[in-house]
């Protein structure tokens, strides 16, 4: 367990998640990462583009492969204070993906505004 | 004498499904693994594609792949075929050799 | 038939381990034979006794060790990649003056010729990497 | 200027380490203060201090170590990485029953909040990986 | 506020680059390091992608990655400006923060 | 050093190449196991495509990464009775090279003859 950080400086920290999740360690470090990050007090965003939009897919069955099904943690977010999940709408619709698929609710953003998201922020951890 | 090629990776990712399919003949297939299942479903931008490709060669998709993903509920891509890893096994036997593109 | 497996990544980083494994377990409940598993590259990492995983995740070194000793399955990890990420059996102990060794059980450490003689001997090899 | 970086990956498969070593040392070259090394996933396997690597190539890991001591930067390794992986300090090993530690001289193992802590109190984090 | 994007896979294997220019501004600056520089040098199938990528963007290559592939005796694309570990260095601080496309 | 290998079968093996060099190790352990493999007595062809035609680039220079330069290592090959290098055309041309920025003599291939040659094949090993 982490202790609270007592530093005073809050930082905005963006975690840009752009992997699907099971064929590498990415997905499930990032949500580790940001569960341990809340400790600290920071201003956190998720951001989901490219192949990370499958993160957060519905339904995901890994007992066949023997993996832990870490995705229902998505759903753990909101108790840590993470609540800002942005998902880009253009990642999703060229994999045929909605907003329904999705296991959490999210903001969806523009292509054209990841850059004034990015913009905002002190910290990019890129998963 | 054909191959079973492999392709591990995603195409939205890496090139490595269209590098395969570029040198490929009729007779080959080809099964997606790992994060590369994630276009055998319907409704991607490269459904056409694959579609196309499916006329062309044999395309497999590994099942328990796709249900890691949540992504059962969608229907695959027309023309190909879903196995488990016994249908992997099978495929390694019925081919002459296997190639991993990795 | 008889199969062997070449592993190029190391554990849970990627999926390709878990692939392989997936591949060998149901290659022997389909009737063939696994005649060897070679671990090169990043994949000699498989094969340290270190490794505490999760106790709710699945623990890919014993997974490999008690499929070695069910099956007599072959677990060979490439020496030239033990030395460079520190994978060190008695010999590679002493003859490279190191203080311990972490070769899990069923593991074997050996040379590339290993690959070369499976890819001889078996009537299929398939690769698993990233 | 403070910097931090993080390492996702282990030595000699991928560039990833070699690009940060350099320029973690460009950096302190040009007189800024490196505070943190974070190694993370497969970076962790930076940190064994069981390799040898061939005579005419670099050893990624005592490089690390030198860096650490001549310049004191804290090369901090991720214990849940480090579990999943194989990297054992003395804690660990009475910890988790091992026979061994294998945790190389100037990395010690923490946790992920080394990380958060990294970037909040360092100008720019700078991430290398596959 | 701009930030210093690092990319280190060549676009002839992995979207990455692609999937970076798409989503920054003119204000910002990409730095290829790794295999990525393959395709700061003239004369691949992607010149002129990066030709206007150049007109729009600051575009910088990492030199020893460029000298150790063996290509320092190509020309770079017009618009690239060499850098080695120092300049690295100088780069990351001349930006708000840096992202690294992995 | 490996004995040689007395088993008396001979397979065809291709070392099929697709990487740049020096990002992954892959290209360096591609060249290590067509040496050990030389022992054996094999019908061994290798083959670059895609990226992997660059571990072929002349005057690679890796001091100021402090790298082995192993690109030399290819001009041993003959000695090993390694001579089947192929190269495909196509690969050369969308990355602006010829021949003559190659460290060794290879045979051209076109990328519709990829198929044929790997038909030959026993064994495909990817790197």
């Amino acid at each position: 367990m982490e202790e609270e950080y007592a530093g005073g400086v809050e930082k905005k920290f963006i975690y840009i998640n752009r992997r699907a999740p099971h064929g590498t360690v990415y997905a499930l470090e990032s949500l580790e990462t940001v569960l341990i990050g809340a400790a600290f007090d920071q201003d956190v965003s998720m951001l989901f583009i490219d192949d990370g939009v499958y993160q957060l897919k519905k339904d995901q069955s890994t007992d066949s492969i023997e993996f832990k099904n870490f995705s229902k943690a998505f759903r753990a977010l909101e108790m840590y204070d993470v609540e800002k999940l942005f998902v880009e709408a253009e990642s999703l619709q060229e994999r045929g993906l909605s907003e329904d698929d999705l296991l959490v609710d999210v903001e969806l953003v523009k292509r054209g505004e990841v850059k004034d998201l990015i913009d905002q922020q002190d910290v990019v951890l890129s998963f | 004498m054909s191959t079973l090629n492999i392709v591990n990776k995603s195409p939205f990712e890496k090139r490595s499904l269209d590098q395969c399919l570029s040198r490929i003949g009729s007779d080959d297939a080809v099964l997606l693994i790992e994060d590369a299942v994630v276009v055998a479903m319907a409704g991607t931008r490269y459904e056409s594609d694959l579609k196309s490709a499916a006329a062309a060669k044999k395309l497999y998709v590994l099942t328990p792949d796709v249900e890691a993903r949540g992504l059962a509920d969608k229907p695959v891509v027309e023309g190909f075929t879903q196995v488990d890893y016994k249908g992997f096994v099978a495929l390694v036997t019925e081919h002459d050799r296997v190639h991993s593109w990795l | 038939m008889k199969f062997s497996i070449l592993v190029n990544e190391g554990p849970y980083q990627h999926q390709a381990s878990d692939s392989a494994y997936q591949f060998a377990k149901a290659a022997l409940e389909s009737g063939h034979e696994v005649q060897r598993v070679f671990f090169y590259h990043d994949g000699v990492n498989n094969g340290t006794n270190l490794t505490t995983p999760p106790q709710d995740d699945r623990h890919i070194q014993k997974r490999w060790s008690e499929m070695a000793e069910s099956n007599k399955v072959d677990l060979v990890l490439c020496v030239a990649a033990c030395q460079r990420r520190g994978i060190v059996d008695e010999g590679e102990r002493d003859r490279n003056k190191k203080d311990a060794t972490n070769v899990a059980d069923g593991f074997r450490i050996s040379g590339l010729g290993q690959l070369i003689e499976a890819a001889i001997e078996s009537d299929r090899l398939v690769t698993f990497g990233d």
